[in-house]
């Protein structure tokens, strides 16, 4: 029997080793799987590469990561926001690398990891410094940038709900990078606020099919929070 | 004469926003439009953070944690809107799906190039969201900025000297004292502000402007 | 206020012009919009360049639209079928071009026109007579081959429901190509078994948000026939 | 020797397809297989159509015309299936989400080349279909045929003839005869039906097979 409901987010993290990539959903702190990355603060792996869109913000979830030293670089979009302290102090301490991508080439490249592609010729960023070195072709009249994708170890989501197969559904706005980092890690681990019986979810409105999910794990304070 | 405050510069260029519109509003100065659009028309705001339909701020005490804009403020959905994930999102603007997105700048040249992720300056943490996708993606980008920096200079240029963000892809700016419209490598003047004169616009930004303005002789 | 809804299918496929590359979706019957090829046959629209998955089945749709020697060429990944005749009388006569394209790269060469991608390195088809020609070039020790994006006028898709912003909720295996037709397409047109009232649809459920939809039309026939 | 019939083949496969595996079954012979699946194990069919979950056929008058697999047959979905799009759909091969997919086959080399889709006949229509990209993007490619063509030549071929699918994609031979490994660019035996000895089946495909069964020495 398939059962990938994990009796708690220390055990969900558990073998995360030391220099991984992972990716963390969230969008701010919409979507931002906070009890799994306590667990793996609790749990102690370093040296990491981090894939999110911003570089956290106030001091719980993704900020508490980086916080705590255990980031080494970091793949985002918007690293700088008005709360993003513990980020801003690394980073001008050199204590953590910076690696900048346009929104939407990195959800592409999360995409076409998921997808199994080997590179995408985008235009975002055709022409500026975040696309100096990459190789550039006239397509159709308009100039791209060849991207590669953005595989990682393990992705860490929060979703609305979820089963035993992994099938997730999601909640607003949170949505936002879960279900196509879920397709990019090697190992994708959801912290649910329900975990529901097989077949309690609509087949037309699962958003992530089980097949990208590895583990999950039921954290009812989360839906507490959102309520 | 008599510049317009922000309010009212996002007020005209909710003016310019056709019925039935796809429009992104990035963070910032950009995100004054949403209370500005026409009562009488349907405009449909898309937020990068996958929200289709976006609707105003919520009620005190009705926010949602995960119902947040772009800049991370707590928003509504209107009937009709829905939520989609970050590719698709992205999708929707570089795939030519957005009608209009607008964006603030530290710089517009008169080509269309675009800089506003980034002052360059050694100290500062760059951070570019989802401004380049934008600037490439939407079918037109409008910038809504001051025309004249804090030190005195002019955000119209010939050509940027801050980091750019995308290439030739603005095609009308909206500041306090005038409207642009950039095509062909340059900038024609719209509209200005009551009580500036042509020549005193120029003179502000140190361009060959045009004056396309109706009834203007070109 | 923005009203989707045409009245007829007539209507919604007035202005499609000879010579029109159009996007057809289903996975044989399934999800594909009889209805609206029904009215395009009538229309008289000729020269066609047709993209879907197969070349007709049985006397419908697509089916009918090939026998009345409207499509001048098929793009699709699996043409041969036991119900295929009307393909296959007009191929062997050399009345029809054929590109054949394997079933994903399909899928993922629409999803690109969709999503603004100047092209994409995928490892399908990579030594085979369906990448003869393609650029090659080796990522991560994987030979891969470049498909540059499909993008269409038309994209004629088929949905169970749909709002006047153009919203769609598919049924089960009809939605198949729809969701990425509609994106890849500058004019898409869906026929659905029912339009309702705009915020009866949950935002949580919908497959297609509206801005990839132009025009949609009510066949209330269709429901019938999937009852 | 008693050869397989194809009910037995698809029975033997599906003993070897591990409890909780994501499985894809080619149209044709491969369809058999599910069948076949041991009922105490959970294993999870994908139909490249955009169904997970696929369950068995539904009972007669009981058809969805839109709940149909790959081969265009009507089925039924289990609970915990769900449905998504073709780009999806096919996401899930290429990206390596699917461990194991069975196909049929014309030929399969020794070093694992498939050719499945194409005779090559000038008057044949050619169709693919899926099968390339099942045959590079699964974890797993499983081949199911008869080893001998009717013409009484082996399928199993030190180079292909035939248009080729994929390289060196396929990991193991399902025949009617023996199971096949390939590995290394060679093609092991790991199990041969009662009555045929490694010699007779070494001379049914003129190749240099390895003998690979439990016991053999290698």
């Amino acid at each position: 029997m398939i059962n990938k409901i994990m009796a708690s987010a220390a055990e969900a993290v558990s073998d995360i080793g030391d220099g991984s990539t992972i990716m963390i959903g969230g969008f701010g702190a919409a979507g931002m799987p906070d009890q799994l990355i306590d667990a793996l603060i609790d749990q102690g792996a370093k040296d990491l590469t981090v894939i999110n869109n911003n570089a956290g913000n106030g001091d719980r979830g993704l900020a508490a990561l980086i916080r705590e030293g255990r980031v080494r670089k970091i793949i985002c979009s918007f690293p700088r926001q008005s709360d993003s302290q513990h980020f801003d102090a690394r980073y001008r301490a050199g204590q953590i690398e910076l690696e900048l991508a346009p929104q939407g080439n990195l959800a592409a490249r999360i995409q076409a990891a998921g997808a199994g592609l080997g590179a995408i010729f985008t235009p975002t960023g055709y022409g500026t410094d975040l696309a100096r070195g990459n190789e550039v072709r006239e397509i159709d009249g308009v100039m791209h940038v060849l991207e590669y994708p953005l595989h990682a170890d393990f992705a860490l989501i929060q979703a609305f709900k979820g089963d035993r197969w992994g099938n997730l559904v999601y909640r607003k706005a949170a949505r936002n990078f879960g279900p196509i980092m879920a397709m990019a890690a090697r190992c994708a681990i959801a912290e649910v606020s329900e975990t529901v019986e097989l077949g309690d979810l609509d087949p037309e409105v699962v958003v992530t099919p089980g097949v990208f999910v590895q583990r999950l794990v039921c954290v009812p304070s989360a839906l507490e929070a959102a309520a | 004469m008599k510049r317009m405050n922000r309010q009212m510069m996002a007020y005209r260029l909710a003016q310019d926003i056709p019925d039935g519109a796809y429009v992104n509003l990035g963070i910032g100065l950009p995100t004054l439009v949403a209370n500005c659009l026409p009562p009488d028309r349907e405009i449909i705001l898309q937020s990068e953070n996958g929200l289709l339909g976006m609707g105003p701020a919520p009620k005190a005490g009705q926010e949602d944690p995960d119902l947040i804009n772009a800049g991370k403020q707590s928003v509504t959905l209107l009937p009709g809107g829905c939520f989609f994930h970050h590719a698709d999102s992205f999708a929707m603007m570089r795939g030519g799906h957005i009608d209009i997105c607008v964006l603030g700048a530290f710089q517009v040249a008169a080509n269309g190039d675009l800089a506003n992720w980034h002052t360059g300056a050694p100290d500062a943490i760059p951070a570019v969201g989802g401004a380049m996708d934008l600037a490439v993606g939407a079918r037109q980008t409008f910038v809504m900025m001051e025309l004249m920096a804090r030190d005195g200079s002019s955000k119209l240029v010939k050509q940027c000297t801050y980091p750019l963000t995308g290439l030739a892809c603005v095609s009308r700016i909206y500041t306090d004292v005038a409207i642009f419209e950039l095509s062909g490598g340059r900038a024609g003047v719209i509209e200005l502000v009551d009580g500036l004169t042509f020549d005193e616009l120029c003179s502000m930004t140190d361009l060959p402007l045009i004056d396309a303005r109706e009834g203007a002789s070109a």
